[in-house]
This record gives C-alpha cells, structure tokens and sequence, in this order.
C-alpha cells in the first residue's frame, strides 16, 4: 500500500489482445508499473485505453496476454477463461470510474466501508478509522453520512477515490476521473489525486488532461489503434513526441481551435 | 349469441302493452343449460326455449332471446334488457317476494347424484355433514344447506360431476331432468341416483313484479298449450314423459 | 381419446370464428378509444394544473380499483335505472375504453416524462408550440418506451373480452361455454379457446418485438 | 331504497370478511411467491444463457397467453386426470404464484436493466460477487423503478383473486354471489364488492405512494 | 442576418429579475449586444448565466426586466406574465444547447428543416438548399440522412448549430456548447464557432474555455452571484480582470492543480 523501492516492478503487462466481434480493439499491450509509479495511459478516443484498463482489473476478460503482480497474481488469459477466475486481479488493485458510479442509495460512509466490511471482512473499528482518516483527507469529514445525489460531482468523485483507498489495494486505475466534471470541479480532484501521487501510491491513470498526465505522471504510454505506440518519461514524450501520430494527437489537444 | 338490439323500455305503459305493439316478447335465458336451454350449433334450443316460442306463438308476437350468465340474468330482468325469463327458475318464496312467476310449465326433483360406489348416502338426511356441489342457479343450493351439507358453489353440471369425480365432493344434488338427460348423451356408469327428493319443484316463467297484465297472457297461453297437448309433445322429446305437470 | 380430438377439431372453428368476429374486434376498437382516454387523461396529470389532475387521478382510481366486471354490471344493467339504456356492444365498447383508459394513462405519462425535458424546449426552440412539439417531438419518442407495457395491457385486454358475455355480446369464451354446456367436455373446451388467446397472444408479443425495433432508432442516447 | 340499504349494511361485514380471510391473504402469499419466481425468471432472461433465456420466455408467454380461468382450471380439474389431485387453496395459490411471476418478470428484468451497469462493475469493483452485488446494489436500486407497475400488478391480483372462487375458494366474489342468489340484488352487492375492492386499492396506492417516496433516494442522477 | 453595421444594438437586455422559489438567481442583469458582436458570458457554476440566456429565448420567464431586440420584439417581464407571449423572441433568436437535443427520431436533415418548414412555413426548395449549403459548410454533407445516434458527439453539435442557423436568427444563442464532449472533440465545434464570429454573426456564448472566448469573443461579460460583476473588451478581462472576483475565478479555470 505505501510508497517502496521505486524500482521494483509492481506489475507486468504483456501481449494483451481483445476483439469485441470482429472490432481488435487490443492488439497486443505490454507495459509496466514500477512501485510507486504514476503512470499516464494517453491516446485517441477509440485507441482502446478504457479496454486496457478494465483488462487489469478483471471487468474485462482480454482474449490472449498476461497480467502479473509482482508477488502474484497472475493472469494467463486465453480463449475460454473463465471470467471468474479474473477476479483475483481485483485483490491487488482498484478502480476509479469516469462517472464514479456511487451507490445511491448508501451514504458515503457506507459506500467507502461496504467493500472492507461485506467483502474483505476487516474489524469494524479499523475500518471506520480508516474511513473517517481518508475521508478528512479529501475534505470530506462533513459528508459522511450524507448521500451520494446530494454531493457535487467533484465531491462525488472524491468519494469514488476513498471508495477505492479503502480496500487497501497495491495500484490504483484511474478512468478520466475528471472528464465527466464541470470545468470547476476538475481542479479539486486532480489536486487529491496528485497528492496520491506525491505520497508515492502507484497508479495507471487514463487521462485527456496533458497539463496534468505531464505534471503528474512518471512515464507515459501513449495508445494508437490498439497497440502501444511511444512509451516514456512524461516530460519527453509531452513535451517532444518522437512518432508522428503522438505529436499530431498532442498538437491537436493543446491547440483545439 | 345474440343480437341484442333490442330492449324494452320500463316507462309508461306496461310490458304487455309494449310487447303486443312491438310484436316482439324478449325472453332471458342462460343458453349454456342442457337440456333447457342451450345452444345446438348456432341455434338456440331446449325446452324451455321451445315452451317460450310456443307461448310467444300463442300470443300472436314473435320471440328473440337475449343469452346471458344467470349472475346477470334478474339484473337483466330488473334493467328491462329482456321481458321475461326462462331458463327453468324454481319458484321459491324468496323469489316470489322480488318477482311475478307464470304457473309452472316444469315439475321435476331433486336427486341426489352419487358415485355408483357410495353407499353412505342414501337420503337427503344422510347428506349431513357431507359435501355437494351445487350450482348457485338452482334451488338445490338451498335444498342441500338445509340438509346440512357443506355446499360447493359451482358453474353448473359438468364442474359438479367433474368434482363428483375426482373424489372432491361426496355428492351433488340436482335436477332428475338434467340427471337423465346427460346419462342419455354421455352415459356414465360410474355415478348413479342415490335419492330422490318427495316434494316437487316447480320451475316457471319470472317477469317483473308489476307485469300482472302479462302474467295473465302468458298463463292464458300456456293454459291453451297445456289444452291442445302441445306442451307434453315438446316434453315428450326432451324427456321421453310429461314433465309439464 | 380419439372423440376428443374430434371435438378439439370441431369446436377451433367456431371458437377461432367467435375470436375475429368479437373477441378481436372489441378489443382493437376499445383499445384504439382507449389510448385517447388514456393520453387525454396523461395529459391532464401532468398539465400543472391541480383541478384537471385531481380529476385524472380519482378517474385512474376508481377504474383501477374496481373490478372490470362490476364496471360492465353498472354501465349496462345500472345505467338504464337512470333512464339510459345503451346496447351491449357499445356498452362493452364504452366500458373497455374506459378501463384501458385508465390503465394506460398511468403508461403512457411515465413514457411521456421519460423523454428528457430537453427535448421539449428543443422543440419550442425551433419555433413549435406545445401541442405540436407534443406531436411531432415528444409522443414518437415516448412511443418506444410506451410500448412494451401497452402490449401488455393489450393482451390483458384480449383476455378480458371474455367477461363481455356478462352484458350479451357473444364472445369466443362465452361460444366456449356454450359448446361445453353441450359437451359437459369443459377442460378440452377451455384449453382449445386458451390456445387461441395464445396464438393472438404470441402474434401481438411479435408485433410488440418489430416494433420495439422499429422505435429503437427514435431513442435519445 | 330503505331495504336496499339494510342489505348493504348486512352483507358488508360477510363481504369485508372474505376480503379478510380469503382475498388478501391469497393475494399477499401469491404475490410474495411469485416476486420470487418473477426474480429467478427475470435473472434467467438476461443470464446471457440461451437455455435458460427460452425457457423463461416461454413461461412468460404461456403465462401471459392464456387467461387466469383456464390456468386455475387445467390445475385444479385437469391434474387430477394425471393422477395429481390438488386442494383448493393450494391450487390457487400455485396459479396466482406462477402468474405472478410471469407478469412480474417482465417488470423486474425492466428494473433491473434499468440500473446502470456501471453499479454492476463498482460492486465488482468493491470485491462483491455477482449474487451479492444483485442483492446489496442491484435491486435495491431497480427497486424504485418497479414499484409502481408492481403495484399494479398486486392491484390486479387483488381482484383476479375472485376467480378463484371456480376452484372452490370461498373468497369475496363468491361470498357475494352467494348472497345474491338468494337476493337477486346482484348490482348492489356487486357494487358493496367493488367498494371493498376500492378501498384496498387505495391503501395499496397509498402504499406505493410512500415506497415511492422512500426509494427515491436510491436513483441514481 | 448578416453582418451589419458593428455599432448598432441589436439587443438590449435591462433589470432581468429570476428567482426560483427562495433562491434569487438573477438580481438584476443588464447587458447590450450589437449587431455582429461576439458576448461571452462567463462566472462560476451556478451563478445564472444558463438562466441568463434561456431568458433571451423565452425558455425561462423572468419576474421583471425587459429584453429588447432593435426592431422588436421588445417584451417587458413583470408578474402573472404569460409565458406564451415570449415566444415572440424566438423570432429573432436561437439556441444551441449544452446536450445538442437534437430529435433522434428524425434524419439530420429532418432535424434541421422541420422548424423553416413545418413552422416558417417556407417554401421546401429553398429551405432544402440552405439546409445543403449548411450541412456541407459544417463538414457535414454526406450526414443528412443518417440519425443523430449514428454521428459523434461533435458531428451532433454541429448540426445542432445548423438547426439554429436554419431558423434564420439575428442571434445565436451558445449555452456551453463544447463542455458535453470528448476533450478530442471540442476542436471541430470550436472551429466552426469561430467562423461563424468571423463571418459577422452576432452571439452570446456561454463558457468556460477561458482561451477560446479569448480568441472569439469582442466582449465579455463576468456574472457571479446573480449579478454583472465586470463587463469590458474580452482580452482585458480575462487578461487582466478588475474584481478580485473575477481575477480568483481566471485563475482557478487557468491552473486547476
Ligand atoms: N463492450 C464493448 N462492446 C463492443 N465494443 C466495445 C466495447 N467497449 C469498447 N468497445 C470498442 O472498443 C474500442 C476502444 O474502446 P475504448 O473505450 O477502450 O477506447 P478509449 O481509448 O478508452 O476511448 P475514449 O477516449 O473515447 O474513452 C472502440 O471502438 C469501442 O467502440
Ligand atoms: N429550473 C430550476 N429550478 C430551480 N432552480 C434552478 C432551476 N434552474 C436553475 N436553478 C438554480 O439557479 C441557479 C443558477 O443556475 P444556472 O444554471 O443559471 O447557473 P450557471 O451559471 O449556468 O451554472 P453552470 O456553470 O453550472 O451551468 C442554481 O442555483 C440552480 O440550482
Ligand atoms: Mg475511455
Ligand atoms: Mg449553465
């Protein structure tokens, strides 16, 4: 859960291949994730980054490809896996939704407990500790009892990131966490999750904000058509893309008119 | 079915009146009532049907049905929908109180109807605590509660016998006419006659409480039937006897 | 066994015959009557206007609440004590659409709050008013959600027909107990006139599906 | 007018009575039943499987298909030719079960595809399996969207339960035709029935109201 | 419709009064466009620049104020005002909206001509000739007869702005056109915007793309509260804004993190 040796390999991703249909969205995605590693997943709408991202975390079943944390588990993907067998993955990491898909119908308390509690079974003590410490974090501490509808997106989101700091896990995914915000609200999110950052938790974060994946990030992998096009260090493949593709999507993203 | 375009209307003048202007005397029967009344192909028939049409002949006017269920037929009778009905109503005297009866053109009894097997009911004072279905139409609903049976309410003869049957009920009390008639059609030997009732029911033509004037025209035509031996005749076919008297 | 199949045989085309020249009709036509009840009815639920709503709901309320037999008993054998005396197919007629009327306003509101809020001003944007923007914008939207639960009333309401036979009007049911009161053979009698329902049953739930279909591009994503 | 009034007053209690012993207890017990059953065929619809999808499908549509009469006949007089003999209550409680759950699966599956499959993932999100998410997100959510037409259909029942009385259930419908061949006063006892009838149907109304208002919070915005 | 003389007014908006229930939201607003001017209304969530701009079209009914066109229509809200007599101002304005609404059941080019049709009532060839040429002039030609569920959110907001060029309006009306998109998408709709300035069409736009109203706008108008905070020459508000108001708002949209 907290930040270590910076070198070590937390997790390995290795010729993820997926097809809905005849659509090859994933034609065979490799990356790596060191621990304590911000890793930007960046590319055009379509380039299959949303289906990566599932793939780590079992909500999709990729058809071929391999997901392996350091320490276990490991995923060997094939034709006929059984999706269950995917849900390990989910004991390492944990999801951040674009649209943060709260329950409503559970306060904040409840929705940031009822994985540690139903599911993971933890003393009840420790887990309300924990909720009410990351809670406070987020600037949230007035809010537990309230319910989701009655929260600001900005707010709601945040409770989406508590939700997921909750089960404890070893790398955090993040899904445009922002892009279903109000312009307003966007800043308070990004500043919760670059102080995640800071404080070393490892995590994959898709995102369309270049400012804030070049700020943030360590490395970026940038996605075109299925396949990893450039992988680097964030200031560089920002800053000065080396492919074609990756300058024209930058390009067209800072200079929109 | 019916047509049912026609109905009479209750103001003023009295249904005879109408009916004799009209020349049209509008009759309420079941249609699903074997041998009564009932529907034979697309034609109305029964004995009940064929008494009406003979006294409508009499009367000089012409006769149209109107086919309903008996939980509508006295609403019908009250609403004016139809003249008069006949679809053997036993005369009793809580009906007496509400409505006007012809004198009878049906004398029949009650029966008991059994399996061909019982032995234990052999009167309607063995019906004692045993179960019947009775239709709510007949008057034997009331015959077998006042013997002290738990009644079944059912459709009509072909659920009770049905539940007769299949073993859930011990016994059904009907009409003599409807017993011989569905053994001529269907015999069935595993039920039998397992008592015969020893007053009579009489079964006549209801109308409305205040159609005294009809009334007497119907009972003069059913006097004129009964003269001229017309009304054994259509008993003849149907029963094989006299059930007129 | 063989005597069955014959009377099986016998009594489908009498039934089959009851079903197109009654059954069907009576429910094509209160239903048709019955939609405009019923969207008259959404109408005023919604209208903002509390007196034409409270209307609509005691309306909906005592056509819900009452049995469709009990509404068939008054309009046909109670009307006439107050001096009107209708026919047994208008009556039935009447009374169905009404029934409908008030089962599918409930439908036909929920479908019509269902299109988003935008689509109105977007309709008054283009210069509509709001009977128009109703027609041309709203109801054929409305329609898909509208109609996988106004296909079930229709069945119900096919299936309800039979109770007709209470105030004269010769229904397929009704043809049914008339051949069993021949018969005594009811259960035969009775599964061949379900097994009509069915087939009409099974036609509409396929109409239901194209048109389900047909209506899916209409749907705001 | 007087007597009528007597005989409105006399058979009120017999009415309310049956209503009470008869007519609502076979309505709840049916209806909790058959929630059960429409539950387990709703899952079995969207279960992805095509096996089990048909089969709910064509239980849904014999059950919608053919009417309420002849499926409490067929089990009540035609099981015993299969030498299965069924009591009244149970019988009937069987029928209005199955029923039940065939309108009510359509209704439930409805609720269910409502609620945004984003609350699926966040369940499994969470660590939950696929039972536990249906049971602690799922239809606590799709509840809100289910239950007025639920409550319509518990409406219905509630007054399909008077068939019942063909079995040889001795509920209020029956109770009053009971009175009324004696009486002859259908309309008027027909009318006391359909009272009770209303009166039941406006506390459930009631009911729905404030489940209504209590789910809202459970929606999603 | 076209550009005319800069100086003109078109239109004059006085006093607007909104409340919803308790809460005030308009407290009096005025502001002026001329003809050809580009006004950006820009300010915080929530401080009434959508109801702002929906009281220009009739879709909210003010509780005093007037909105003026030169040449009339000229309504003047007050108390017990019925709400059908502001339907007069569509004749002279139209609105582009936040989630395009365009009419899914209707093709493309049905959605953009059943308002000069059906009620204009203008004759079909020309109304299908303009429909053409606007089609294509927005890159989309070759859409008239698909659905708008089959386009991309930015194709939809393009025929979104032909449905209310269609209508022949002195004034377009943009309530945050772009902020319903994919990051990757808000270019194509900005572009075509910007042409539209530059060809002279007059506008009020609301925003939050900060350096777009920049580009676009010739005047900007600050709301916050209910009321207009700071009005003047875009590149001086937003570059150098007065109220401190408006300077903390600039700076949060600028740097969110
Ligand atoms: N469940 C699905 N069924 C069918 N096709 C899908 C599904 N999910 C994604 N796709 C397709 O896969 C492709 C990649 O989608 P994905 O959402 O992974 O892209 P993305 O890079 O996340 O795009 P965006 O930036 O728009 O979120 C797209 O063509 C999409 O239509
Ligand atoms: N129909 C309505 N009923 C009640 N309150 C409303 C309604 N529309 C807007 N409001 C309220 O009016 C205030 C101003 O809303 P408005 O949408 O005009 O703000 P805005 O400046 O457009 O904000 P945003 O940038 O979030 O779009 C808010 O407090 C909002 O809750
Ligand atoms: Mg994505
Ligand atoms: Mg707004």
């Amino acid at each position: 859960m907290s930040p270590s040796n910076p070198a070590a390999s937390l997790l390995a991703v290795a010729g993820l291949h997926k097809s809905f249909g005849a659509n090859q969205v994933l034609k065979g995605i490799d990356f790596t994730v060191h621990a304590g590693e911000v890793v930007a997943l960046i590319g055009p709408s379509g380039s299959g980054k949303t289906t990566a991202l599932r793939c780590l975390n079992g909500l999709e079943i990729p058809d071929a490809g391999t997901v392996a944390f350091a320490g276990g588990p490991e995923v060997s993907f094939s034709a006929g896996f059984k999706p269950k067998k995917a849900q390990i993955l989910r004991q390492r990491s944990a999801m951040v939704f674009q649209g943060h898909h709260l329950f409503p119908h559970l306060s904040v308390l409840q929705n940031v407990t009822v994985g540690p509690l139903e599911v993971q079974k933890r003393p009840r003590a420790e887990v309300m500790e924990q909720a009410t410490a990351l809670l406070a974090r987020v600037g949230l501490a007035d809010k537990a009892q309230a319910y989701p509808n009655s929260l600001s997106g900005g707010q709601q989101q945040r409770v989406g990131i508590v939700r997921a700091l909750m089960l404890k896990p070893d790398l955090l995914l993040f899904d445009e966490p922002t892009s279903a915000l109000d312009p307003e609200l966007v800043g308070e999110v990004l500043v919760v999750i670059k102080e995640l950052a800071q404080e070393g938790w490892s995590m994959v974060l898709v995102t369309h904000e270049l400012a804030f994946a070049r700020d943030v990030a360590d490395t970026v992998v940038f996605m075109d058509g299925g396949v990893v096009v450039e992988t680097g260090p964030a200031s560089q493949v920002l800053a000065a893309p080396q492919n074609p593709r990756t300058q024209a999507f930058v390009q067209r993203l800072l200079h929109p008119f | 079915g019916s047509s049912g375009d026609n109905t009479t209307s209750t103001e003023g003048k009295d249904a005879l009146q109408q009916i004799k202007e009209s020349g049209v005397l509008t009759v309420g029967t079941e249609g699903t009532y074997r041998p009564f009344s009932y529907n034979e192909g697309s034609e109305l028939t029964g004995y009940d049907v064929e008494v009406i049409k003979a006294v409508g002949e009499k009367m000089g006017v012409e006769v149209k049905f109107q086919q309903t269920q008996w939980d509508a037929i006295f609403a019908g009778l009250d609403a004016g929908r139809f003249d008069v009905i006949a679809n053997q109503v036993a005369v009793n005297p809580e009906r007496e109180a509400k409505y006007l009866f012809s004198e009878p053109y049906t004398v029949s009894t009650g029966v008991i109807v059994t399996k061909s097997d019982n032995t234990d009911i052999t009167s309607f004072e063995s019906l004692k605590g045993k179960k019947t279905a009775q239709s709510l139409t007949s008057n034997y609903y009331e015959t077998a509660k006042a013997a002290g049976a738990t009644v079944e309410p059912v459709e009509g003869w072909a659920q009770a016998v049905t539940l007769l049957k299949q073993g859930r009920v011990d016994a059904t009390v009907n009409d003599k006419l409807t017993f011989l008639d569905a053994q001529k059609t269907h015999p069935d030997d595993s039920i039998k006659i397992a008592a015969e009732a020893t007053e009579k029911t009489d079964s006549a033509v209801a109308m409305r409480k205040d159609e005294t004037a009809l009334q007497g025209a119907i009972n003069d035509a059913l006097d004129q039937l009964r003269a001229d031996g017309e009304l054994a005749k259509i008993s003849e076919k149907y029963f094989g006897e006299d059930v007129s008297k | 066994m063989d005597s069955n199949w014959q009377l099986f045989l016998d009594s489908l085309w009498p039934l089959a015959q009851a079903a197109i020249t009654a059954s069907i009709p009576l429910a094509v036509i209160s239903f048709a009557i019955g939609l405009a009840v019923a969207l008259l009815m959404a109408l005023m639920r919604i209208s903002g206007s509390r007196v034409l709503s409270s209307i609509a709901r005691v309306y909906i309320s005592i056509i819900r609440g009452t049995p469709l037999l009990v509404q068939l008993f008054v309009i046909f054998y109670g009307m006439p004590s107050l001096g009107l005396t209708i026919d047994p197919w208008p009556s039935a007629i009447i009374v169905f659409s009404l029934n409908t009327g008030g089962y599918c306003a409930e439908i036909l509101r929920a479908a019509i709050l269902s299109v988003p809020a935008g689509q109105w001003e977007a309709g008054y944007t283009v210069g509509m008013s709001r009977t128009r923007t109703l027609y041309r914008i709203i109801l054929p939207q409305a329609a898909r959600v509208a109609v996988p639960p106004l296909s079930n009333s229709f069945i119900s309401l096919v299936k309800d027909t039979s109770l007709a036979s209470i105030i004269l009007v010769g229904e397929m049911f009704r043809k049914a107990q008339e051949i069993t009161a021949v018969t005594f053979e009811f259960m035969l009698l009775y599964c061949t006139a379900a097994g009509i329902y069915w087939v009409i049953c099974l036609l509409l739930s396929a109409l239901q599906n194209s048109l389900e279909g047909r209506l899916e591009k209409y749907v705001a994503k």
